[in-house]
């Protein structure tokens, strides 16, 4: 398809759905309540929506949709660092439900028994794998979860009096960017350790970071390398003994369930992603959902609301005075925890153990085949296993040939399959970075690597057919210079609109300009 | 390793030839070899505490609807609860959509192959464009809490001041994250409302050029709609402040957005254009500006932006301004992003492309009739007086007089009526939308009278005196 | 996607779902049932079915989903004759509820009084809008309906003695082909009217087959050329004259809903497709649906259980004697009866009279449009409106360009268009038959005029680019000779791979000639 | 004409500015013109006397959702009720495929923009003709009823011959169907079961030259699995009569096919795989032959077959030998052909996907070892005998001695029991499935064991003696 923008669907006078009109008996009542409006409050006209009847709408976004790849049509390998792991399809069917799609969080609670229990139940369980003590599930995404790492963090410390002293956060360069921007939000300074030679965590570095100073280190582990830093409780003891917290940021636990514990290692906080670890779908980028999992300690700093269980039936209470309040509407995206916990209880312990070890016997297998690929090479830690992803480099192909990963990763996409390209920062030079989770068979391993080859190939015998791929995409080469320049990037159609073609909205109108304080 | 028998049908490679051929491949005895680098004191070493599975879809099925079917949702109740979440009717096309596999699975690809996503995005921004009369809207982050925060967050960064003056009743629990979220740069001070809305003189004797934003929140958490606008915008402005509007755009087709009264940065939830309540967990924020550069580049989220493509006449998506966000720059970036909530703004863009202009004027006009004519029958009850005499859109709080707001809704709750949220002891928060009839608010207002007659005499109601 | 067939996706092993394993106290009381089975019962080995693991089986199927067009994705005005309509999402989702979904038709009908007061109105309004006195909904799809149609026809007479004496039925070449085909296995020698020179029913050719041993006409009216009869009245009551029913096939009542009815004719019986006229999708082909509506004479013909209703109850009861009996399982496509309401009662007598007028005029106003472009001609009925359909000719273009109506329709694709190319008997030379129906707008409509101008504008120009296409669908030109070759057809996987590759099943056997009796 | 001002969501051109543009581009004053051919006293003339529409989606949803409320379905009912629709688990992934757009809105699509629905019904095809043992399965008819009437009509085409021989017990409802659709050309002859299968020395001696075939039901209408096939088909053979099954595909996991044990035409429905029970409204009847081109001529359906393309290697599919059916032929086509039941032929090709060799072999065991063990647990009550000792799969039928099998099922529905259907005065037919797990037919059997106590004597329940 070459489907137009949904503006350009529109004609005059169609429907694409009824409303309800105004009863009589209201009307008889109340007025014309528009007309009745105070001046200035009554739009003019209505919004430039467009006009379309039903058929049509639905045709644009299935066809739409049909422009789209998502993992249950692809073999999602390339997207690593993200865990793309199979979305049950009885997972979404067990949600959509009255009972849930229907429910009100101010409901009386014993209406709502099923959904509190869902939640007190995840909650039970994601303490067990994380041998944490409390649980959270407020936390609407996986960097919101690293919010509310910091949030209890700060909360913490100011609880004893240390708000003021501790003012700096430890991270890795691998860790995921949110640790270091959630803590700066919060008001610390970022210090970041890079790895040791090896590619390992430099545990000399931190220390000497540390001080009085610190509030906490927040990490993550395995990193986005794949690899696991066997020091970690040196780290959390180096960090204990200087006062500061230790958070662990569990975005890339898909390969340690039932392995090893946040909490075996001594950390105070941690959060898992339900969205990826727990196999609830990505949609397009988000909802997500993440579970905060904290010591005793830090318990009483987790956000509300929160269910108990008092005398075989759920309740709900507000959180206690020493917590960081409210993260987020009402439970969290309860979509998630029904799928997270669904996909729990269909594995077992036993299951996900199998999971987390199906997914590293995956990742070390291609970790082979891709080291098998002239021009490519994993970083760090040479000759070692990985957990479940590996970051990998074409520099020695960029060298011999000057495609760059970015160009192979867009030619990719004409074979099927394609990776991501976001690697900030970038630290491993020409980075691609592959995570297979225990979700692909072995076939669909060997043709991603096959593919993966075979551009290889091209970039060596026909560097251009890489260049100016993609060859057979919905969309041609775009040009992307369009969207970082402020006179030609055109965020919406009515922007794009005015910009191109010099059309103003009627309901555009001149902003006053805030020159004096703006400037400053 | 668990046993070679554990085969599942999540895990291809649990098929045993597989797993064999797989650690034949890269020259392993066991997937214990992997994990080398985890410290034996750090390994568990027994089963997790789990409950035993399910592994039969049909046994987790049934278990998980058993639990469910505890529930009683607000089709089997007469609900007027809003409070933040609210029950607007969700067109079936709009479900269709987002549960298409294509949507529902997709996550980062490129614009190449992602490009229906993109483009799906693009004209979610741009259809909240034109209800909100304004040229930039972000790709949807969590909700309208962190939309609201990260507004005000920009103005703070904008001006680099340190106050923030809230003129207008907002949801505590909304005011609880927002003011742990920007407290490491910004102090809120309230100013309280009057009658409603914004006290615009109180305001003007605090502004200062300290000030980095006024807060207004319209509707307000008791469904007030803010008259005074251009008032407090000419007030702000003249200090240097921006003017930061928390919202929930359903009433746009027939109410002026913020922007036209003179807005700087319009921030809210759009839970209400085409999510279900989802118990409250279908939420997701929009944060508008101008196409100013200076607001454009202090906004965190994406923004997915058209493009020309080798093809001329042919649109592409990118995203702008890509090196604004934390994704390129970590702390140095503009807060954080992360998986937020892109499919709420995907479901909420075909929402208004079926709703048209003319599906969201008549929803706005029968909300803002409706709503009055709920006011008007509540009101007339003896010891029922309406919370303020503002504009109110789709929701008000009335007071009781002679009884606590709890034991209104204990009593309806009895007849399977969830009346409102009780923001006191004598003050309901009533909501009503297009799901609540005429009928059915009679049969609301019937029932309260009920309660209120019951505690004192039931053969002699109170006489009183009201307003309209 | 060039995907695989399912089975060359199978890997030993592997697990698509899990099934419950005999529960220990089954196996305690039972034993081994399947050991103690009786000689020969049990089967060897397994089905040869794949191994697949479920992700892979979606990924499978959704993939084929994308190589497929559902009418929710294309204008497929091309469908002539199938009246494709917009199938209300509401709709699907309405029936998508465990209480009609987990129903079972034996149940206490206290506890389906639900489903049974659906049909029951359903068969009130079907009543209504044929002005029949009686419905019956059992008939799982349009064929169906013609012969649950012919099969009241016969018992009718039957009943009064004249079953043997009439043993002939007629219908007209332009009727739909199961009419002919369902009376034939009735037992009746068919008759075929061919129309006038004009293209319309010729009722001197009526009256001319018709006689004492005449049980039944049965036509479509309007035909599948979009002519309505104008003396369809007179053809009934020549029928009624010597004694015969006339059985209506509305196939094609899209466009006189509220105009006019069946039992205003005169008929005696006639059927509705709810899968067509009334919305509901056609599942690829199928399920459908028939509504079959009769006079008060032949109501005690109609096919059980009936739905009555007694003091506001909806209570089930067995046909009576003179019944044809069951034509399906229980209460006939129960999906398709909540569809088929609830559209109806969106659009209610002012909806589905202004659903019949768009259907007419956007089938008017198509005509117009394809006549303008060269090589198209609209046979008989030169210069009149016509009902919501026509079958056109490319003749003209043929004997210009030696292109077929085939070879057109096939470039269509490349267009994102089609139509179907079924049109037998082949009256019209080069025929392909259009029916927009209501539910495509004027600029869809005019989409797919410009794609029909083009092909043709091809064929005259590029010959070949037509004949060889298509060009851009999943699969290219495929060879059918094929399937007309018992040595070399192929309708399962286990024949092709017998046949291509001598690969002879593990279960396959050798089966016993019935020589003697077949050669008969 | 309606009026103008009728626009609606469902058709476009009720926008007023497009009815005016098509009218004014074919020279049209109004509609009317079109109905030229419609004499006015067949005209109409009035409104329908139809119910007020709903045109609003959400008033026409809460108007069917509450009618459905009342329904009460086997999830909240503990049932066991079979006789020709069964409670067999789907798995979601058969419904997400079945309800894709693509698939649910597709229709007569060609080869090439509908490569994909001739691919998944030809692997459909092939699916069945592995359970079935066969080399030719039909694209699907509407339901085992059809199947088996055609499947005997086949036999009658082939042979020439009149007269039917039926040896199982069948369902009476499917009985109707068969013999009012055969009998212009052939009449059946039941030889009554006797143990519940067939009688083969009274079969010997009805045979002759005049039997176009042997008809049989395995399992049959009470659930017994026929284990005398291959002296039956050596009989009809002998006395040259087709061999036409009816059957329920569920078992063959573990159970010897039809096919391998001599029969030549095996037919039958398969709701049992991968479709709800649906009320009984979603059925669909295979048609499976050996690849013998005079059986294959005979089948009135389609039949998708591959067939190779321009690109060596590639798969194209189509439409195996078309000119033999009525849609090509009319009434010299092989009986009649129509939209019959292609989607649900699609659910059962992605069923046995998912099922795999193994999912089948282990529900059939599961189903073989529940049947047994709940004939167990009933013939075990006092005054309960089992109807017969063969072998059941799925179902079986109780006789009460004491008491009426409609009281039973009455008395059990007070507890939200469906123990079954009567199929007489005293015989109750009760089927279980994967649904049905030990503890329910526990339950089942106690609430018999309650029913047959409360009428004589509580206190003092009768001693039986009863065969295992």
């Amino acid at each position: 398809w070459n489907e137009p923008i949904i503006f350009e669907l529109s004609t005059p006078g169609e429907r694409g759905v009824s409303v309800p009109a105004v009863e009589q008996v209201v009307r008889d009542a109340v007025g014309d309540v528009v007309s009745a409006l105070p001046e200035g409050i009554r739009r003019p006209a209505p919004p430039a929506l467009p006009e379309i009847a039903q058929m049509r709408v639905l045709k644009h976004f299935l066809r739409l949709s049909q422009e789209n790849l998502g993992s249950d049509l692809n073999v999602d390998i390339g997207q690593g660092t993200c865990t793309i792991k199979y979305s049950p399809k009885i997972n979404d069917q067990l949600i959509e439900v009255p009972q849930l799609r229907a429910l009100h969080p101010a409901q009386d609670p014993a209406d709502t028994q099923g959904a509190l229990e869902l939640i007190w139940r995840l909650e039970q369980m994601m303490a067990e794998i994380s041998g944490m003590d409390a649980v959270s599930l407020a936390s609407p995404g996986g960097s919101a979860g690293i919010w509310t790492n910091i949030a209890m963090i700060r909360a913490f410390h100011e609880s004893r009096g240390e708000g003021d002293q501790r003012d700096e956060v430890i991270t890795t360069i691998f860790s995921h960017p949110s640790n270091a921007a959630a803590a700066k939000v919060a008001g610390y300074k970022i210090i970041t350790v890079y790895p040791d030679a090896d590619g390992y965590p430099d545990l000399e570095a931190l220390k000497a970071a540390l001080s009085e100073r610190t509030a906490a280190i927040m990490v993550t582990n395995p990193e986005d390398t794949g690899i696991y830093n066997p020091a970690i409780r040196e780290w959390v003891d180096a960090a204990h003994n200087v006062g500061a917290l230790a958070s662990y940021d569990q975005a890339n636990a898909a390969g340690i369930l039932g392995i090893t514990r946040a909490r075996d290692a001594g950390f105070d906080v941690c959060q898992f992603n339900l969205h990826k670890t727990f196999s609830a779908p990505h949609g397009s980028g988000g909802p997500g959902a993440a579970a905060n999992a904290v010591s005793a300690d830090l318990a009483p700093f987790l956000p509300g609301p929160r269910v108990e269980k008092v005398d075989g039936r759920f309740v709900v209470r507000e959180a206690g005075e020493l917590s960081i309040g409210h993260v987020a509407p009402a439970h969290g995206v309860i979509l998630h925890v029904v799928r997270a916990y669904s996909w729990i209880m269909a594995l077992g312990a036993e299951g996900l153990l199998t999971a987390s070890q199906i997914a590293v016997l995956n990742n070390n297998y291609l970790l082979k085949r891709v080291l098998q690929i002239p021009g490519a090479s994993a970083p760090y830690a040479s000759g070692r296993r990985r957990i479940e992803q590996v970051r990998y480099s074409w520099q020695e192909l960029f060298e011999d040939t000057g495609i760059t990963s970015e160009e192979i990763g867009i030619r990719m996409a004409d074979y099927g399959f394609h990776y991501w390209t976001s690697h900030h920062p970038y630290v491993v030079p020409q980075p691609f970075t592959l995570e297979p989770t225990e979700c692909y068979s072995k076939t669909e391993i060997d043709e991603y690597v096959a593919a993966l080859a075979a551009v290889a190939r091209e970039a060596r015998e026909d560097p251009e057919l890489v260049r100016s791929a993609p060859h057979n995409q919905t969309v041609h080469h775009t040009h992307h210079d369009d969207l970082d320049d402020p006179e030609r990037w055109a965020v919406t159609w009515r922007a794009y609109r005015r910009k191109y073609f010099g059309e103003v909205p009627a309901d555009a109108i001149d902003r006053p300009v805030l020159e004096e304080s703006l400037a400053s | 390793m668990t046993s070679e028998s554990f085969v599942h049908p999540y895990i291809p490679n649990t098929a045993p030839a597989s797993r064999e051929a797989m650690l034949a491949a890269v020259g392993a005895e066991s997937v214990e070899e992997f994990y080398a680098d985890v410290p034996p004191a750090l390994r568990l070493n027994r089963p997790l505490d789990l409950p035993a599975p399910l592994v039969a879809e049909q046994d987790l099925a049934r278990h998980v609807r058993g639990i469910l079917a505890s529930n009683r949702s607000t089709e089997e109740r007469l609900s007027f609860l809003g409070a933040g979440t609210y029950n607007h009717y969700v067109p079936a096309v709009v479900d269709e959509v987002i549960r298409r596999s294509e949507f529902l699975t997709a996550y980062a690809g490129e614009p190449y192959e992602d490009h229906g996503r993109f483009q799906a995005l693009f004209e979610y921004q741009s259809l909240m464009a034109e209800l909100l009369a304004m040229d930039v809207v972000n790709v949807p982050t969590y909700d309208g809490y962190q939309a609201t925060a990260t507004g005000l967050a920009m103005a703070g960064r904008l001006t680099g001041r340190g106050r923030v003056l809230l003129v207008s009743d907002v949801l505590p629990e909304k005011l609880s994250k927002v003011r742990d979220y920007i407290r490491a740069s910004l102090e809120i001070e309230t100013v309280p409302a009057t009658a409603g809305i914004a006290d615009v003189e109180v305001l003007r004797t605090l502004l200062d050029g300290e000030v980095a934003a006024v807060w207004i929140e319209t509707p307000s958490a008791t469904g007030a709609i803010e008259t005074g606008m251009p008032a407090i915008v000419e007030a702000a402005h003249e200090a240097g402040a921006i003017v930061v509007v928390g919202t929930d755009p359903i009433g746009y087709g027939v109410l002026t957005p913020p922007a036209v009264q003179g807005a700087d940065i319009v921030t809210g939830d759009i839970q209400s254009l085409g999510l279900h309540q989802w118990f409250g967990g279908a939420h997701a924020g929009f944060i508008a500006v101008h196409d100013d550069p200076r607001f454009v580049m202090e906004m965190p989220s994406r923004l997915f932006g058209l493009e020309s493509t080798d093809v001329p006449g042919e649109y592409g998506f990118g995203d702008v301004a890509y090196e604004r966000t934390s994704f390129a720059q970590r702390e140095e970036g503009k807060e954080w992003v992360g998986t937020a909530a892109a499919l709420w703004g995907i479901a909420s863009g075909v929402y208004l492309s079926l709703m048209g202009p003319a599906g969201m004027a008549e929803l706005g006009e029968l909300l803002l009739a409706r709503t009055r004519y709920a006011q008007q029958a509540l009101a007339a009850l003896p010891g029922v007086e309406l919370g303020d005499s503002a504009v109110h859109l789709r929701e008000f709080t009335v007071t009781f007089s002679g009884i606590r707001a709890v034991d209104v809704i204990t009593a309806l709750r009895g007849q399977g009526i969830e009346p409102g949220v009780a923001v006191d002891d004598h003050t309901l928060l009533v909501c009503v939308t297009e799901a609540t009839s005429a009928s059915d608010i009679d049969r609301l207002a019937a029932a309260i009278a009920g309660v209120i007659e019951a505690p004192t005499s039931p053969t002699s109601p109170l006489t009183k005196e009201h307003g309209a």
